[in-house]
């Protein structure tokens, strides 16, 4: 692993920006559809852009060390930012656009930021409000002066100022180029290259220092391993403070030279998928239900015999698609009508959603859906899934083409290394790994083994074929008092395949039986009261229907079926559930920013529904702060209603219920 | 910014004057005598009761309406009789109290047409779709592109506007009375039957028409929060009479104003 | 959020119900998704929303003026009184009591004001000396239309015509009046005076109201009780106070941030998420 | 007087009492229009269909004769007996009420909130049916229509005029027919009661106000449907009562039906939506054709009769859309 690091050329994104001018200087860098047309940036012109940028912070005092947070959507500004910061020696900051005044505070304070380079007025209304509390932060330069006009600029800068300032200094003196690409040769591969905050899912979020030539490293396997090259191209539309975006866009971009395309603004991406087509693309599981829900929506409008096509050749694909996709062998006869769907239907289907090009697709961040996931891969879509963290720099698993299955997450990744431990726990050892928690010793020893290999805190095990399965995160997996186990995460992954089940929440570690949390998803389960004439005012009106209540039930009862097939899992069947009257939301700190559920919280903020859901009692009554995003607070009441369902016995016969 | 747009309202020149203008119809009198001035980068309102003539003043301005008696001058030049388009190429274009829209074009398109009296290559030119003629097409597609940029409608560019929401085709209408360039712009009713959200937007595309392009802005309006805080000066008319003319403030304190039309002083 | 308790028993007194009504036009658009209401007895009722939530459908859907426009209600139930009345047609919901005042206030143009006013006893049978008084009545609630009782409706001015719309609405002698945006288009004078002509009708004639209203300000100011609508569904209902100090209805319907008054210049390029639309 | 200006006046008079027989042909079309915004092409044909009934009823005509015969080949033309005048004016009225029950039960009340052009399309669909009916129920043979209306010319009137003539001229009297001028009363009466009707009863104004704005008529509680029955029937009467002055005038055949395109240039003239328009539009046509014949005609060769009406309401067209007393289009300032 160290070898490998050692024989690459450029060990920082400031270099391969170099690189990549020098290499590919007329090839398109990075997209962004303004005014109605892709605007695009040559590899040759983002290095003028960012250089201009990176000049231009030094002159407002951005010197090496310094950290800078990055707050807003995917501009290529706040890209070339990225680059421009580093270039100076300096660390870049993202952070979530959404995050609440807390959330922003806690992070620019803990990094010490000096400077934040945002998008838009929402943003620097935000810092401004924080001024106080971050007297570090000196300059605040945004992109998008909308609003901005009448704001005091004594600390606030517009982005084109900044460029400005740096291209005169450039234009005064030639030697200034010279020396700033001078100081980027010079820049080392152990400098820190950024730090990524995670959302983290228990308190305060930690950030994660990542070093310039474990970033390049790990990216320059994962472009070996889909062979991404110059030629191909993404859409960038995830938070720009997520790992994910940065490894998939920004790293791999500048490792593989491909260019990147911003969309217009957040309700346009759909449409601009469709027109750039890219060939790489990551979106979590919930994006795909998103798509096929969409999808099936708008198939129910069409003509039934549009309708009775569809359906036909969604058969065809559903049985051959996957094989296919894989070469493996496939009748003549099949592959005939797969073509014929292709065209028909397949086709059109995957130019809507802008997946025509797609080369390599990835989904991770939750368990998907066996039949989502099929679903997408039978029309030819070539997506896989992969396993990972921030710690990581991403990637620790992968599925390599061919090698897919919906319950599993892949392979090591080339030179990582994998274990686990006695309690199941998957520890790692990677070429990203990330070299400590910002000023937190104590944490980054917590989280590395005696000899060196991260603790991902998730529980897993390698299955016969090598491809490694995560049953829940580590802390959680926990046992029953009778002491069988209990894998929350599992059970609660099961709920959420139907899709009238948003969210569940699963309790039973050191309890004598296990009882779940649900949420309803209102779209789905909204339209289907439609249907049904039933009448509903709010998510609470129609989560505490009988109606409702009796198909949670249905699906819970499902649950435990499947469960007792599987010998490990029987014992920990649900025994009661409840509809929560409100659903789960990360502004009030049930879920985390990327939608993941806070279970020890909810279980402090739900203590009486615990209660009730254990003593026998067949309701409740509730009421719940909530937070606005500003900050502001209101309260929520209700009853809610608890419900007993049938237990299976191991060998799938029914076992009386209590 | 321009030495103009820093000056405080009274200090501006005048961009027209509205000179003892009385218009009837077969004898009814709708406008009676009136006079005042709008000013260069100002944002005047025009307020009254229902039927105090606001609509048939903007008319009058616009060239629908010829009145019988008065002048108007505009940027220093009485105004002839002369007809309404000729209006918007004359620097002054209009918004409508009911929308008019072309419903099956999209929101493009319909931009698209407000550039129409900009347009120098005639229609065999435009047929022909060569050389000078799409080079202007181009740059016209560009103008609207920063138009539908700056009302944050790039995700309603190709539909078609008769299935829009109220609050954006009004959007939209504005869109497309900019797409004239226009030295002064009349609103009627801009904001009528929007909620409250769709006003604040639309209150700041109008300050921000007026700030960044300039543009001098007529409008007529009922709510009264968005008269007083948007305008520099509001004009009262009742009964075809002006019984009112002055800064928000002072409107708000003018006795005949609080008993032909605001009731209780607003807060 | 409603409260089951108080929804019940205003069940038992509730004048009008609509439970989970969906409405189409034309066999394609989804207009209402689903909405349910209750309006007490006497009360004061407020529909709120931005244009196209669906209020104005709300309204004719329990008018059944809905029909005439190609709409239909293809879901839920409307009770007037404990009766179902969904298959009625509009003169025979008159019959019942339940009239509604158009939106954009469409009097008769040609008919003079008090022929207006006559047209609206044309279901009532009970006589000329009936319908006399309590045409002096609407006089009485209105002294500017008897001013103005022999002129064309079609030259009077829009607040005139509100009134004579109302006035002719009450000339059905109706226990309900479905009113729709009486402020549209009015001066903020003629607004106050008409929202307590109605405040008048309803303590002094016990006339129910159900009003649809953009003006959230002086809707929420008259009325009892109020729903919000958005998309075709309720998002929101509560008594009219809650509701005025409901953070999200202050912020995105009354236009106050925080505690104070915002003007209307400090408007933000962006805003805050709704949170019932997530 | 000199003789010359005597040809004057009777002419004017002749053509004041065609007018009248336009005049009550378009009295059908400004009901129908006013109370529901549909031009009734109709109109012309219900008054043919309205004399056929009448004479059949009239003379004791077995309707559908031919049907029968041809179905089950019975052999029925007569009943044997006539009804009396009265009676058969009073069934012929039934038949049309039922006709207007008929009309809004299977066209208009499908065709609520159309486009006036579709309207439009149906009543032209409906002539043609109904001059199909009229043809199937009496036959297509043209028959004399004889109520008892009195016709023919007056002495008496001859006499008195041949006093105002000059001495010694060979003018011999004025002549003018009872029949019309028994239409004029006729209509004159009618426009009086229609008039009352309109202006000051519960259902005219009803009607009133359907006229002006559907929707809110509805939201009042009147009933469209009812409406329109009333609406319908009326034009029917007024349809028999020109169909009976026209039948016994010319005889009732298949070309009263033209008349309704005679009513056109008069309904420009007087407005489509006013009563009296309809009276002095139709006036105006008549003298207007007839002046134009005596003086115009033999200039170019006769024949004006035919096309003077539409000449005039083209003039008219261009200078008073609205016609001498259509409704003002209410604009407010």
């Amino acid at each position: 692993m160290a070898g490998d690091t050692a024989r690459l050329a450029e060990d920082t994104f400031p270099k391969l920006l170099l690189r990549n001018a020098a290499l590919f200087g007329d090839r398109p860098a990075m997209r962004e559809k303004d005014l109605g047309i892709w605007q695009t940036w040559t590899w040759s012109q983002m290095l003028e852009e960012v250089r201009a940028f990176s000049l231009g912070l030094r002159a407002l005092g951005l010197q090496a060390g310094g950290k800078v947070a990055i707050v807003g959507s995917n501009r290529p500004r706040l890209y070339w930012t990225f680059a421009a910061v580093q270039s100076l020696g300096a660390v870049p900051i993202p952070v979530y656009s959404d995050a609440v005044a807390e959330e922003m505070a806690f992070v620019l304070k803990h990094a010490e930021a000096t400077m934040a380079v945002v998008e838009d007025q929402e943003q620097v209304d935000k810092l401004i409000g924080l001024a106080k509390r971050l007297p570090k932060l000196k300059h605040i330069i945004y992109d998008d002066d909308r609003g901005l006009k009448n704001y005091d600029h004594t600390t606030l800068h517009p982005f084109d100022d900044v460029q400005d300032s740096g291209r005169s200094l450039a234009k005064a003196d030639a030697g200034v180029v010279a020396a700033w690409e001078k100081h980027i040769h010079e820049g080392k591969g152990s400098d820190t290259s950024v730090i990524l905050y995670t959302s983290g899912t228990t308190g305060q979020s930690k950030g994660v220092m990542l070093t310039a030539e474990r970033c390049v490293g790990a990216a320059r396997d994962t472009v070996a391993f889909d062979r991404l090259t110059e030629t191909d191209e993404t859409l960038a539309y995830l938070p720009l403070a997520w790992v994910g975006d940065h490894y998939l866009n920004y790293a791999q971009g500048m490792v593989a030279g491909f260019c990147i395309a911003c969309p217009e603004g957040p309700e346009t991406v759909a449409v601009d998928l469709k027109e750039i087509g890219p060939t790489f693309y990551f979106a979590p599981p919930r994006v795909f239900e998103g798509l096929l829900t969409q999808v099936m929506i708008r198939m129910e409008d069409a003509g039934a015999l549009k309708r009775r096509i569809f359906s036909y050749f969604m058969d065809v694909a559903k049985q051959h698609g996957e094989a296919i996709l894989d070469g493996k062998p496939v009748p003549f006869s099949a592959r005939l009508k797969y073509a014929l769907g292709n065209m028909l239907v397949y086709g059109p289907l995957k130019n809507v959603l802008g997946f025509s090009r797609i080369r390599v697709a990835y989904t991770a961040g939750e368990a998907i859906g066996p039949d989502l996931f099929s679903f997408f891969r039978s029309l030819g879509i070539n997506l896989k899934q992969l396993y990972g963290q921030t710690e990581a720099f991403l990637y620790v698993t992968a599925q390599p083409d061919g090698a897919v299955r919906a319950d599993t997450v892949g392979l090591p990744m080339a030179n990582v290394d994998i274990r686990i431990a006695d309690n199941g726990e998957v520890l790692f050892k990677s070429p990203g790994m990330f070299a400590g928690y910002y000023k937190d010793k104590a944490k980054t020893k917590e989280t590395l083994t005696k000899d060196g290999y991260v603790m991902t805190g998730d529980a897993g095990f390698f299955e016969a074929d090598g491809q490694l399965k995560i049953i829940d995160r580590a802390k959680d997996v926990g046992k029953l008092k009778d002491g069988t186990l209990f894998a929350p995460k599992y059970i609660e992954n099961k709920l959420k395949f139907f899709p009238d089940v948003k969210e569940a929440v699963a309790f039973g570690d050191q309890r004598d039986k296990v009882c779940v949390f649900l949420n309803i998803d209102l779209t789905s389960v909204g339209n289907w009261a439609e249907r049904n004439n039933i009448a509903y005012a709010s998510y609470q009106e129609l989560a505490n229907h009988p109606d409702v209540l009796a198909t949670m039930e249905k699906h819970v009862r499902q649950v435990n079926a499947d469960l007792a097939r599987e010998p490990q899992m029987a014992g920990a069947q649900i025994a009661r559930f409840l509809v929560l009257h409100k659903e789960l939301d990360a502004d009030d700190g049930e879920l985390t920013r990327t939608q993941k559920v806070r279970r020890g919280f909810i279980a402090e903020r739900y203590q009486p529904l615990i209660d009730a859901l254990y003593s026998g009692k067949n309701e409740c009554d509730i009421t719940t702060e909530v937070t606005y995003e500003d900050g502001r607070k209101g309260k929520l009441s209700a009853r809610v209603k608890i419900r007993d369902v049938e237990r299976f016995a191991a060998n799938g016969m029914k076992e009386a219920a209590e | 910014m321009s030495l103009v747009e820093t000056l405080p309202a009274s200090q501006r020149d005048i961009l027209l004057k509205v000179d003892n203008i009385s218009l009837s119809f077969g004898g009814v009198k709708a406008i009676t005598n009136i006079s005042f001035d709008i000013r260069v980068g100002e944002i005047r309102a025009i307020i009254g009761p229902n039927g105090a003539g606001k609509t048939s003043m903007l008319n009058v301005i616009n060239g629908f309406y010829h009145p019988q008696e008065g002048t108007i001058t505009f940027e220093g030049v009485p105004r002839p009789r002369m007809r309404p388009h000729h209006a918007a190429t004359h620097g002054v274009a209009r918004t409508f109290q009911n929308i008019a829209l072309f419903r099956g074009m999209s929101t493009l398109d319909n931009i698209m047409t407000g550039r129409g009296t900009l347009m120098k290559r005639n229609l065999l030119w435009q047929a022909l779709w060569t050389g000078p003629a799409e080079r202007e097409e181009i740059e016209h597609r560009e103008a609207v592109e920063k138009i539908i940029d700056f009302l944050e409608i790039q995700h309603i560019r190709k539909t078609p506007v008769g299935r829009l929401p109220y609050g954006l085709q009004k959007r939209v209408e504005l869109g497309r009375a900019l797409a004239a360039e226009p030295r002064l712009l009349l609103l009627d009713e801009p904001m009528a039957g929007m909620n409250r959200e769709e006003k604040e937007d639309m209150s700041r595309f109008i300050l921000d028409v007026n700030s960044q392009f300039g543009t001098t802005i007529a409008l007529i309006e009922h709510d009264m929060g968005v008269v007083m805080d948007l305008s520099d000066r509001v004009v009262v008319l009742d009964y075809g009479k002006k019984i009112g003319d002055g800064t928000p403030d002072e409107v708000r304190a003018n006795q005949d104003v609080i008993d032909a039309y605001l009731g209780v002083p607003h807060e | 959020m409603a409260d089951t308790h108080t929804a019940e028993t205003s069940a038992e007194r509730a004048l009008l119900e609509l439970n989970n009504i969906e409405v189409i036009y034309n066999h394609v658009i989804l207009v209402l998704k689903g909405v349910s209401l209750s309006v007490p007895k006497g009360g004061i009722v407020a529909l709120l929303g931005a244009n196209g939530a669906g209020k104005t459908t709300t309204l004719k859907a329990i008018s059944n003026l809905l029909r005439a426009e190609r709409g239909d209600v293809t879901k839920g139930s409307i009770v007037l009184k404990g009766e179902h009345v969904h298959d009625l047609s509009p003169n025979e919901l008159v019959r019942r009591g339940c009239i509604q005042v158009m939106e954009g206030r469409h009097c008769f143009g040609h008919l003079s004001i008090e022929e207006n006013l006559l047209t609206g006893a044309y279901t009532r049978r009970d006589g000329g000396a009936a319908i006399k008084a309590d045409l002096e009545k609407v006089y009485s609630y209105f002294p500017r239309l008897r001013e103005r009782r022999s002129s064309q409706a079609g030259y009077t001015s829009g607040g005139e015509q509100q009134m004579c719309a109302i006035g002719r609405a009450l000339m059905a002698k109706p226990d309900m009046i479905l009113l729709d945006e009486p402020s549209m288009g009015l001066a903020p004078q003629l607004v106050e005076e008409i929202f307590e002509i109605v405040r008048q009708l309803n303590a002094n004639e016990g006339v129910t109201f159900l009003l649809a209203e953009q003006n959230t300000n002086v809707a929420l100011k008259y009325a009892t009780y109020g729903y919000i609508l958005e998309n075709g569904r309720v998002v929101l209902d509560g008594d009219a106070k809650s509701l005025r100090e409901n953070d999200d209805v202050k912020e995105f319907y009354l236009g106050i941030g925080g505690d104070s008054h915002s003007s209307f210049r400090n408007v933000k390029s962006y805003r805050r998420r709704k949170r019932w639309l997530n | 007087m000199s003789p010359d200006f005597l040809y004057f006046i009777e002419t004017v008079l002749n053509g004041l009492m065609s007018g009248v027989m336009y005049s009550l042909v378009a009295l059908g079309f400004v009901l129908i229009f006013k109370a529901s915004g549909i031009f009734n092409f109709a109109q012309g044909v219900m008054a043919l269909f309205a004399a056929l009934t009448l004479v059949g009823l009239l003379t004791g005509q077995v309707p559908f004769a031919h049907l029968i015969h041809a179905i089950f080949g019975v052999e029925a033309q007569h009943w044997g007996a006539g009804m009396p005048a009265l009676l058969a004016v009073i069934g012929t009225m039934v038949v049309m009420i039922a006709l207007a029950f008929l009309i809004e039960r299977i066209v208009l009340k499908h065709l609520v909130n159309q486009e006036p052009i579709i309207l439009f399309m149906a009543t032209i669909g409906l002539a043609y049916f109904l001059e199909g009916l009229g043809d199937l129920m009496w036959g297509s043979d043209v028959k004399a229509l004889d109520i008892g209306v009195p016709s023919g010319g007056s002495f008496w009137w001859e006499d008195v005029t041949r006093e105002w003539a000059a001495e010694g001229s060979d003018y011999f009297g004025m002549y003018i027919d009872k029949l019309d001028v028994t239409a004029a009363i006729v209509a004159a009466v009618l426009v009086v009661a229609l008039s009352v009707f309109s202006q000051y009863t519960r259902m005219g104004r009803a009607l009133r106000a359907v006229a002006d704005d559907h929707q809110a008529a509805l939201s009042v509680g009147i009933s469209l449907r009812t409406i329109w029955v009333i609406v319908w029937s009326i034009a029917g009467f007024v349809a028999l009562v020109a169909g009976i002055m026209w039948g016994s005038k010319s005889g009732v055949q298949f070309s009263l039906s033209l008349i309704a395109l005679k009513a056109l240039p008069v309904l420009i003239l007087g407005g489509f939506t006013s009563i009296p328009g309809a009276i002095v539009g139709g006036l105006i046509i008549g003298v207007g054709e007839k002046l134009a014949e005596l003086y115009i005609g033999p200039l170019v060769g006769g024949a004006i009769e035919n096309w003077f009406a539409y000449v005039v309401a083209l003039v008219f067209l261009l200078y008073r859309p609205q016609g001498l007393f259509g409704d003002k289009i209410i604009e407010r300032i």
